[in-house]
């Protein structure tokens, strides 16, 4: 198994808990932490793929990524907290 | 990225998202259709999965040949691109790449205008359900 | 709602996400990227402001009127297909020069580019046009 | 002035007059009915022009290019019956029109009732002077819509609207299938030019032996029998009698229903001789001549007497057109022909003498009436003189047509031997015995005896010269006519029945022509109407009661049935073709998607399902797209809209995962984006409504989606399967020139971004259109809030 | 041969890196109530996803690639607390309990203190 | 490059322009509107300049970007010009026609912004030759009918909340449809390596013939024909019509009614008639099979309705049903009737829509049963309305006439005996529901209603009696002169059976 | 004018790490147009008016070992909150306690928060209305004086150094 595989293959197993979290809760809280826990890993195995294949492009991915996971969470917590975004 | 497996995917998640527009409730039938757009943007994309596989940008400052002609000849009937034999292309295809955006881009907007037709609706019948939002029966 | 601490880390984040924003429309006729992607960009750091500071603060501090926005962007797509058309070419016909400075060195200027700064525009202009009249709905 | 211009001119000018009618109103005020008339009368000679032509045999004929692509033009044809029904059309017209002057009171819209007056005669011009099938049409149906209007022409009023809108309906729907026919008709002959059918032999014989002949004929037939008022299609003709008196003669007398005789007369040389031909028209004329005969007898409106007794009438030519056999196909049509022209003399008389009583004594009820011939002694003598024409009686011309009419069915009844021998006579002999009765019972119940009713004006007087006119010039030509008959079969008879028959005619007509069986005949018919008459009483309660006890039993509330009910019944079905609720739409859709991607598969047996598929899935690619499958579940499954969302995110984003394992940086991180801008835009509307909505599912709606859902799955997954098998070769993906040219041509690595700014530009350019119009069209919806709210 | 350090060494943070950030996941499946599981993934994962990062740096110096990675990673150091702390704050004030086994609450005390000065709902400032 | 070459881009990018110039700069109404006629104007000159060009100099191919059929071609055959005018034609009366009809918070917003590129759709997808860029201009036409239906004109009594329930629907089976659409648009790309409709053309007739087609294709063109039966509210696709279409304020409607549903036939004729002439035997019995149950179930519907505005919704259901009749009927002579029936019912309906609009204005009501007596106080309406209806039910001298003989004419002719007497028994229920209404509206008293006393103060103003009379002029001449019509069409559906012209117009391209 | 610059320079300097490229000519491209986006947001930034080139030149070294700190303390709470997931009885006293803190400044009050989430078993969940206090979850919350006591003189002290 190559790096580029065990890589894959460890996160995509960390996806696990953040799906279980965003679909099972118990909490909406715990859903939002799912899924920002759902970004990071994506942000890591985007990280992966560029240190693996030595391309920069899923490194742009990467940064939106995390820059947007920080907004959605923010919107989603905002939302919980208040009952509004604006 | 395995073909069929994907294919099953996608054509799963387009079930899930029937189910989930035939629902009687507004939001939930919002969230069908991004389901369905997904599951359409999927497909898009994967029905391009066939050339090579490398992310379409090219790096360095060489243009890439691919050995072939782009010049229809209509008497025979065979049309541009004709790709000599053996020509193996790296990259995946970007046309269907390009497409897919333009449908995610539609999509969003198709979207938001239908998610806050649903606020609206709510708003003037009081009601997030379809089916008693019938008025213009008959 | 938001705290200092969320107020003092957006404050530090917008200008970085802005960068961004130009850094990908700017690059991506070679990188990913774009106009659309950029946009969306540009978009998603004033929704953090928004969020972060809410709508109507914003809007106490600028009064920025999105739709112009958009209305400029598209202007602007459509007078980059139209200034081909001067030139006796196709709409949207592109065109790139290579040009030499004894700075900066080689520049290759595009004509998409402009086209690129026109979808940029759009998609801020509306979907946070889109935003702020659903946020400033009561 | 040639004769094809002048016939032309008659057509056109009518409308082009009408057309200017309005400003000629300005200047002549109420007056203007003198304009319409004078119209009329230039109409008139330049139809009359064209006479001595017609008399010596000669025709008329001549056109405008039109409709190349249908090889349609706009031709005039001018034979001996196209000139009679001219001569009769302008020249009643004339009457009416100055008759009008009078009888329109000046507060009506008159400009209103001259335009569609003489719009009116030129379409019936226009149809009797066509050649061609189609325009025949298009003129048959404009004299539909302009009588509709005359008809409606007191358009407040119920009954006005009612009949207006019956003889619409009638007559254009029956105009509908008449096109149907005289398609059929073109489509066996290639020309749809009448005339050129007319004049070629072997095209009359294809017809005849063709395939289509009979469905050409009863279409034909159906639009005929529509226009006249034959058979069932009678419903519209009483109803009609809600216009203007007029209107009504002008109508009923001698254009508006003449159309459908004249059409049976003009395709008699092309469908007579044959048995169907027999049947339809001779049988349909026969049928509708006992029962309007039967049903005018009974009518207490004096244009109810009128109107059955035009159907009646009407019937008696149909009947007569009808008359056919293989070796002599024109038994009838002399006879039709001079009873036509009679019939528009007494019957517009009649007509005008009805609009005169109506007018002084306020009432069309004649059970109301009687006695008037004190008051009203010219009127009386005008009316009389017609009514006796139509009841046969000499020496008035009434009288000479139906000998003819006696005669022609005796020799049908010959030809056709057995029970008919006796039976048609007999038909013709009871037809004239109603006629005779109802006849006398208009002159009787208006004119004679004592005053029935107080309600009558205790004054009366003769109306004016000008009203008085036109209905003694027309009693004068139903005398001279009858004395003097050979000028009228000589310049018109003659003529039209060898436009009819395409041979020379000879006939004779004179008042005294022996003692036959025809005259045998009449004598039975004044005796039987007689005796009609005497036992009026009787037959009428009885009348009264067969229509008391089965009062649905009639065409015209067959006719109340439809129309009403269709609107009822079309309501219900309009409920459930319209259910409401999105989801019967979209189940629609979804199964009209799943059967017609079904046709392909059971009439092209193809492999399903390839079997080339790779089976080969590294794990992880397993665990995403199956995170990905539960978190769709999960938004199906979740109650909470925000769950859901959150949920909905997730799927976005995993997506995104898969457009990275496709390397499309650029798709993913699109993806990224607008995921997150979709939630935000999902929060902004979820903060707005409940938290959430529990939908309860029954057992079958859930059996009905799951099968749905899982039939379009599976629909897609065999497409999608197939499709992903590659291009067929040889052909390749535009593709290759995008990966090899992007750089030397366009300027830029990045291939996708290439293409969407460059290649596909103008793609890019619809998707920020797109997305411009969300913003507009987002503003316009937070802007709509209704006030009531 | 300093090549094949670095590729050691970047190789180490990547796989440390990799194998944090599962942890944190393991933490998020198996920690009690949602404030401890934001524990697992503000400073686990964040720093495993640092590590990634700081990986690719070290494999690739200051390339675009590198640059980008650095970025990346200070942006989530950056941006990880603060929405740990939204999404607590949040958790809280919308009435998440904490875990049974948790032994103090004085942010509790406090809000329930100024909810009783001030009788009035969440906190609406900005 | 001639400039004449540039009208079919110049037809999409004005509007586009002065959409974005309008949001812009919004200045003065009174300037507003004489800018918008002056555009609309304009393109329906260009367009007209447009057709005339194609027809003498045959079918005139424009390179969005210069790349041949590896971009995207706007492709004006007679075809897709004949469509430009038809929907110039119709947005330009409805703009004049709303320039007075729409409230004025709507015309001092977004109105003219979408209605342009409402224009710019219509234009976009007559013209293109790329399959996607179709779809693309698909949802540029339903995102702006969307947002137009929500705005509101003078007589227009459709509650918000109708309005915008109406809107959902067709929102929503619009995405599915477009789902659809796009699924065939992947497999077609998958399947031949190409969007350009030529270019699928050739190939797939290549295929055709070396008997290696395969079979998913039909599915393909069968899933095409939801989406196209959607758009052009096919039974069972027809459903939301009569939602949606009147909701919208008058102008709009009539655009809806007019063109865009005819959006829906000019996709089977242009995509089904190029591409897919394998599935044609499979495709024309299901086309008049459903086109069949589309008349029945439109009349039908019709005849039952009391509210206006929906009875011609429906009668605009079974009227395309006639149209989808002769493009099922498929000869040269059926496809020549059903543009002429496209084009006479286009013009017809919008006129009786902008007609109704008006009317309803002067009713202060929807319900028909409320109305009656407006012949005396609105004589020009009841005549419109008079002409209109007639086209409808086909009398003569109206253009409708000549769009049912032709259309009954071709089906004899192919020995379609039982579809055209179907047709022929519907067209009397058209007949009688068109009449009732009129009577019902124009004819007897007037009724005790709101308006009872007002109605008369209410005259229609300069711009829409020119809007309307400009259409009643059309319909008519089409009715006493339809050889320009009908030569155009049977010109066009020759050249949708021989595609040939097309295919090498297109394909003859050279790239850069 | 010149803490505009102050700012545009470091924007420079993001510009070159976003875009992925550090030339003179794009930090000079990064400042201007850094200094443009100052610039327009100068309503909502209100750029502090001690933000000078010394002041930032005399922070950088404390900012540099506060980021260093850190670093090891993230590295230390890891493991440490590794352990506690990795073990199979999870014996945890978790709580949220307010931790009185001295910054005043924005910037400073932002770090010790955020430092306290990024390191061993804490995690920042709100301040005070007053901004004195930080509410604080802790995994073990066992001795609560003795974590109050660690935050402040452990962490609090880097940061008021590198930020007030
Ligand atoms: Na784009
Ligand atoms: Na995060």
């Amino acid at each position: 198994m190559n790096l580029l595989d065990l890589a894959l293959v460890v996160m995509t197993l960390s996806l696990l808990p953040c799906l279980y979290r965003i679909v099972f809760g118990p909490t909406v809280a715990d859903r939002v932490v799912g899924l920002d826990a759902l970004t990071l890993v994506i942000v890591v195995i985007l990280g992966a793929y560029s240190y693996v294949q030595e391309s920069p492009f899923f490194l742009d991915a990467a940064l939106v990524m995390a820059i947007i996971g920080f907004i959605g969470t923010i919107a989603i917590a905002r939302y919980l907290e208040e009952g509004e975004i604006f | 990225m395995n073909d069929t497996l994907l294919s099953v995917s996608i054509a799963l998640v387009f079930g899930i998202a029937t189910f989930m527009i035939l629902r009687r409730d507004l939001i939930r039938v919002a969230i069908g259709i991004t389901l369905l757009s997904h599951a359409t943007n999927m497909l898009i994309v994967s029905t391009g999965a066939f050339l090579g596989g490398r992310t379409p940008i090219i790096t360095g400052d060489k243009a890439v040949s691919t050995g072939g002609t782009f010049i229809d000849d209509l008497a025979t009937g065979i049309l541009a691109p004709v790709i000599p034999d053996g020509i193996e292309i790296a990259y995946v295809d970007p046309l269907v790449q390009a497409l897919t955006l333009t449908a995610i881009v539609i999509s969003l907007a198709t979207t938001a205008f239908l998610l806050i037709l649903c606020y609206r609706l709510y708003q003037e019948q009081g009601t997030t359900d379809v089916s008693e939002i019938r008025r213009l029966k008959g | 709602m938001t705290t200092l601490i969320a107020k003092t880390i957006t404050k530090a984040c917008v200008p970085i996400i802005i960068l961004f924003s130009i850094s990908l429309l700017l690059a991506g006729h070679n990188y990913p990227g774009g106009g659309f992607i950029g946009g969306v960009m540009f978009t998603s750091a004033i929704s953090l402001l928004y969020i972060v500071f809410g709508l109507r603060y914003m809007d106490s501090l600028y009064r920025y009127q999105w739709e112009k926005w958009f209305a400029v962007g598209l202007l602007i797509s459509t007078l980059t297909g139209i200034g081909a058309m001067a030139f006796r070419y196709s709409f949207l016909r592109s065109t790139y020069l290579t040009v030499s400075l004894p700075l900066l060195g080689d520049i290759k200027l595009l004509s998409t580019t402009f086209f690129d700064i026109g979808v940029y525009l759009v998609v801020t202009g509306s979907l946070l046009f889109v935003f702020k009249t659903m946020g400033e709905d009561e | 002035m040639d004769l094809f211009t002048a016939i032309t001119l008659a057509v056109f000018l009518p409308f082009i007059m009408a057309a200017i009618l309005p400003a000629a109103e300005r200047v002549l005020k109420n007056r203007v009915g003198w304009y319409a008339a004078a119209v009329a009368l230039i109409c008139l000679l330049l139809v009359a022009q064209a006479l001595p032509a017609v008399v010596n045999g000669e025709t008329v004929t001549g056109s405008f290019p039109w409709i190349p692509s249908l090889q349609v033009e706009l031709s005039f044809y001018g034979d001996g019956l196209s000139v009679m029904f001219g001569l009769i059309v302008s020249g009643i017209g004339i009457l009416i029109m100055s008759y009008s002057n009078e009888y329109m009171s000046k507060r009506e819209d008159l400009s209103r009732y001259y335009r569609y007056l003489l719009m009116f005669m030129g379409s019936m011009l226009g149809m009797v002077f066509s050649s061609n099938a189609i325009q025949l049409f298009v003129f048959w149906e404009l004299t539909s819509i302009t009588s509709f209007m005359l008809i409606g022409y007191w358009r407040n009023r119920p009954m006005s609207v009612y009949g207006a809108t019956k003889s619409l309906l009638v007559t254009a729907g029956g105009g509908i299938f008449m096109l149907a026919g005289f398609l059929l008709l073109g489509i066996i002959t290639g020309t749809f030019d009448i005339v050129t059918i007319l004049q070629n032999g072997s095209m009359i014989a294809l017809i005849k032996g063709h395939e289509l002949f009979l469905p050409a004929l009863v279409l034909i037939i159906i639009g005929a029998a529509a226009k006249s008022a034959q058979g069932p299609f009678y419903i519209w003709l009483p109803n009609a009698m809600e216009a203007p008196t007029p209107v009504s003669a002008f109508l009923h007398s001698a254009t508006m229903v003449k159309a459908g005789i004249y059409l049976v007369a003009r395709i008699h040389p092309i469908f007579s001789g044959t048995e169907a031909w027999f049947v339809l028209v001779g049988g349909l004329g026969i049928i509708t001549m006992l029962a309007a005969g039967f049903l005018a007898f009974r009518q207490t409106d004096i244009k109810g007497i009128l109107a059955y007794s035009t159907i009646s009438q009407l019937a008696y030519m149909m009947a007569m057109y009808g008359y056919t056999s293989y070796q002599y196909p024109g038994i009838g049509v002399t006879a039709a022909t001079f009873h036509l022209l009679n019939h528009a003399t007494f019957k517009a008389c009649l007509f005008l003498v009805a609009g005169i009583v109506a007018h002084e004594t306020a009432t069309r009820d004649i059970t109301k009436m009687g006695g008037l011939r004190k008051e009203l002694p010219a009127t009386f003598i005008i009316g009389a003189i017609a009514a006796l024409s139509m009841a046969g009686v000499p020496p008035l011309n009434g009288f000479l047509s139906k000998e003819m009419f006696y005669e022609s069915s005796l020799e049908m009844g010959h030809i056709l031997g057995g029970p008919f021998e006796y039976l048609i006579p007999a038909a013709a002999v009871l037809g004239g015995a109603f006629t005779f009765a109802y006849s006398i019972r208009f002159i009787d119940g208006i004119f004679l005896g004592k005053r029935r009713s107080e309600h009558l004006p205790k004054h009366m007087h003769e109306p004016t010269p000008v009203m008085l006119f036109p209905p003694a010039l027309l009693a004068a030509l139903v005398i001279l006519i009858g004395i003097f008959p050979s000028a009228a079969v000589h310049y018109i008879i003659e003529p039209a029945a060898s436009g009819i028959l395409l041979e020379d005619v000879q006939l004779h007509v004179s008042l005294w022509h022996g003692f036959t069986a025809a005259l045998l005949m009449t004598i039975i018919t004044f005796i039987a109407g007689a005796a009609l008459y005497a036992r009026y009483g009787a037959i009428a309660a009885w009348q009264d009661r067969v229509s008391a006890r089965y009062p649905a039993w009639s065409f015209n509330s067959l006719y109340d049935r439809i129309v009403n009910g269709a609107s009822g019944k079309s309501t219900a079905f309009a409920k459930v073709m319209q259910p409401g609720p999105l989801s019967p739409y979209l189940i629609a859709m979804l199964l009209i998607f799943l059967l017609l991607s079904a046709v392909p598969v059971i009439m092209i047996a193809g492999t399903l399902i390839p079997t080339e598929l790779n089976l080969e899935v590294p794990m992880y690619e397993a665990v995403l797209l199956g995170l990905i499958i539960l978190a769709s579940l999960g938004t199906a499954v979740l109650r909470k809209y925000l769950h859901a969302i959150i949920a909905v995110s997730a799927v976005g984003y995993l997506v995104s995962l898969v457009f990275i394992y496709l390397q499309a940086p650029d798709l993913a991180i699109t993806q990224l984006l607008v995921e997150t801008l979709a939630t935000i835009i999902f929060l902004l509307v979820i903060i707005k409504v409940p938290q959430t909505f529990r939908e309860k599912i029954t057992r079958s709606v859930l059996a009905r989606d799951l099968l749905i859902s899982s039939a379009v799955s599976i629909t897609v997954l065999i497409l999608l399967l197939n499709a992903s098998q590659g291009i067929v070769s040889p052909f390749e993906s535009l593709s290759y020139y995008f990966i090899e040219n992007s750089v030397p041509l366009a300027g830029g690595h990045n291939m996708v971004n290439v293409i969407l700014v460059d290649f596909r530009g103008y793609d890019t350019l619809g998707e920020i259109v797109v997305l411009c119009l969300a913003g507009l069209g987002v503003y316009n919806l937070l802007k709509s809030r209704s006030d009531s709210k | 041969m300093l090549f094949t350090a670095i590729e050691v060494a970047s190789n180490i943070f990547f796989l440390i890196g990799i194998l944090f950030v599962f942890l944190g996941m393991v933490g998020l499946l198996r920690l009690p109530d949602v404030y401890n599981r934001l524990h697992a993934t503000t400073k686990i994962a964040t720093l495993g996803a640092f590590g990634v990062m700081l990986a690719i740096t070290i494999r690739t110096g200051l390339s675009a690639m590198g640059l980008k990675a650095i970025m990346v990673g200070i942006f989530l150091i950056l941006t990880a607390p603060v929405a740990a702390h939204i999404i607590a704050r949040a958790a809280h004030r919308s009435g998440t309990e904490l875990w049974t086994g948790s032994v103090a609450d004085e942010y509790a005390e406090a809000c329930v203190a100024k909810k009783d000065e001030l009788n009035s709902g969440p906190d609406k400032r900005l | 490059m001639d400039i004449m070459q540039h009208v079919p881009i110049i037809m999409i990018i004005l509007p586009v322009f002065f959409a974005a110039f309008t949001v812009l700069f919004r200045s003065k109404s009174g300037l507003q509107k004489a800018l918008n006629v002056g555009v609309f104007a304009l393109l329906f000159i260009l367009s007209l300049r447009l057709l005339s060009y194609v027809w003498d100099n045959g079918i005139l191919v424009y390179e969005v970007g210069e790349w041949g059929k590896y971009g995207i071609l706007l492709v004006a055959d007679l075809l897709g010009a004949g469509m430009v005018v038809l929907s110039s034609l119709i947005s330009l009366m409805a703009m004049i026609y709303a320039t007075d009809y729409m409230d004025r918070k709507a015309l001092d917003t977004t109105f003219f912004p979408l209605f342009n590129l409402m224009a710019a759709g219509l234009n976009g997808i007559f013209l293109t030759g790329d399959i996607f860029n179709m779809f693309v201009f698909f949802e540029i036409l339903v995102l702006s009918s969307c947002g137009l239906i929500v705005l509101t004109g003078r007589g227009d009594h459709t509650k918000m909340a109708d309005k915008l329930e109406a809107i959902f629907k067709y929102l929503v089976l619009n995405m599915v449809s477009i789902t659809l659409m796009l699924v065939a648009i992947a497999s077609l790309y998958a399947t031949v390596g190409t969007l350009n409709m030529a270019d699928i053309a050739v190939k797939v007739s290549y295929l055709a013939e070396a008997g290696t087609l395969p079979w998913h294709f039909h599915v393909i063109a069968m899933i095409l024909i939801v989406v196209f039966g959607y758009k052009a509210s096919m039974f069972p696709l027809h459903f939301w019509l009569a939602d949606v279409h009147p909701s919208a304020p008058a102008p709009i409607h009539a655009m809806l009614s007019g063109m865009v549903i005819k959006v829906g036939v000019y996709g089977i004729l242009r995509v089904h008639y190029l591409i897919f002439n394998e599935t044609m035997f499979m495709l024309q019995p299901i086309l008049i099979l459903l086109s069949l149950i589309t008349i029945a179930v439109g009349a039908t519907s019709a005849i039952g309705q009391y509210d206006l505005k929906r009875m011609l919704a429906y009668s605009s259901v079974s009227q395309i049903g006639y149209v989808l009749l002769g493009v099922g009927m498929g000869t040269a002579y059926a496809l020549t009737a059903a543009i002429v029936y496209l084009v006479n019912h286009a013009v017809a309906k919008s006129m009786l829509f902008l007609a109704t609009g008006e009317t309803l204005y002067h009713a202060g009501t929807k319900d028909i049963r409320k109305m009656g007596g407006f012949a005396k106080s609105s004589p020009f309406l009841g005549s419109i309305f008079l002409i209109g209806a007639m086209s409808i039910a086909g009398l003569p001298p109206t253009g409708g006439f000549f769009s049912k003989l032709v259309l009954f004419d071709a089906g004899l002719s192919s020995e379609y005996y039982i579809p055209v007497a179907i047709a022929l028994v519907f067209a009397i229920f058209t007949l009688f529901y068109l009449f009732r209404t009129w009577l019902a509206i124009f004819w007897g008293e007037i009724k005790d209603t709101d308006n009872a006393d007002g109605y008369t103060e209410r005259k229609p103003t300069v711009a829409i009696k020119v809007a309307l009379a400009l259409l009643a002029c059309v319909v008519i001449y089409m009715g006493v002169y339809p050889e320009h019509l009908l030569s155009l069409s049977g010109t066009i559906a020759d050249q949708l059976l021989d595609p040939q012209p097309y295919i090498t117009a297109v394909l003859e391209r050279s790239v850069r | 004018m010149k803490q505009y610059i102050a700012y545009a320079l470091i924007l420079g300097l993001v510009w070159s790490f976003v875009s992925g490229n550090i030339s003179v000519l794009n930090f000079m491209v990064g400042s201007i147009l850094g200094l443009l986006i100052v610039q327009s947001l100068k309503k909502l930034y209100r750029p502090d008016k001690d933000m000078t080139f010394r002041s930032i030149a005399e922070h950088l070294p404390k900012l540099a070992v506060y980021f260093a700190v850190l670093l090891i303390e993230i590295t230390k709470a890891s493991v440490q909150i590794a352990r506690i997931i990795l073990s199979p009885g999870m014996d945890i006293r978790p709580g949220i306690i307010a931790v009185p803190i001295r910054a005043t400044k924005d910037a400073s009050i932002t770090a010790i928060a955020n430092t306290i989430s990024l390191t061993p078993g804490t995690l920042t969940i709100d301040i005070s209305d007053d901004m004195t206090k930080l509410y604080v979850h802790a995994i073990d919350v066992s001795e609560p004086e003795e974590l109050k006591h660690s935050i402040r003189d452990k962490l609090e002290k880097y940061v008021l150094e590198a930020f007030e």
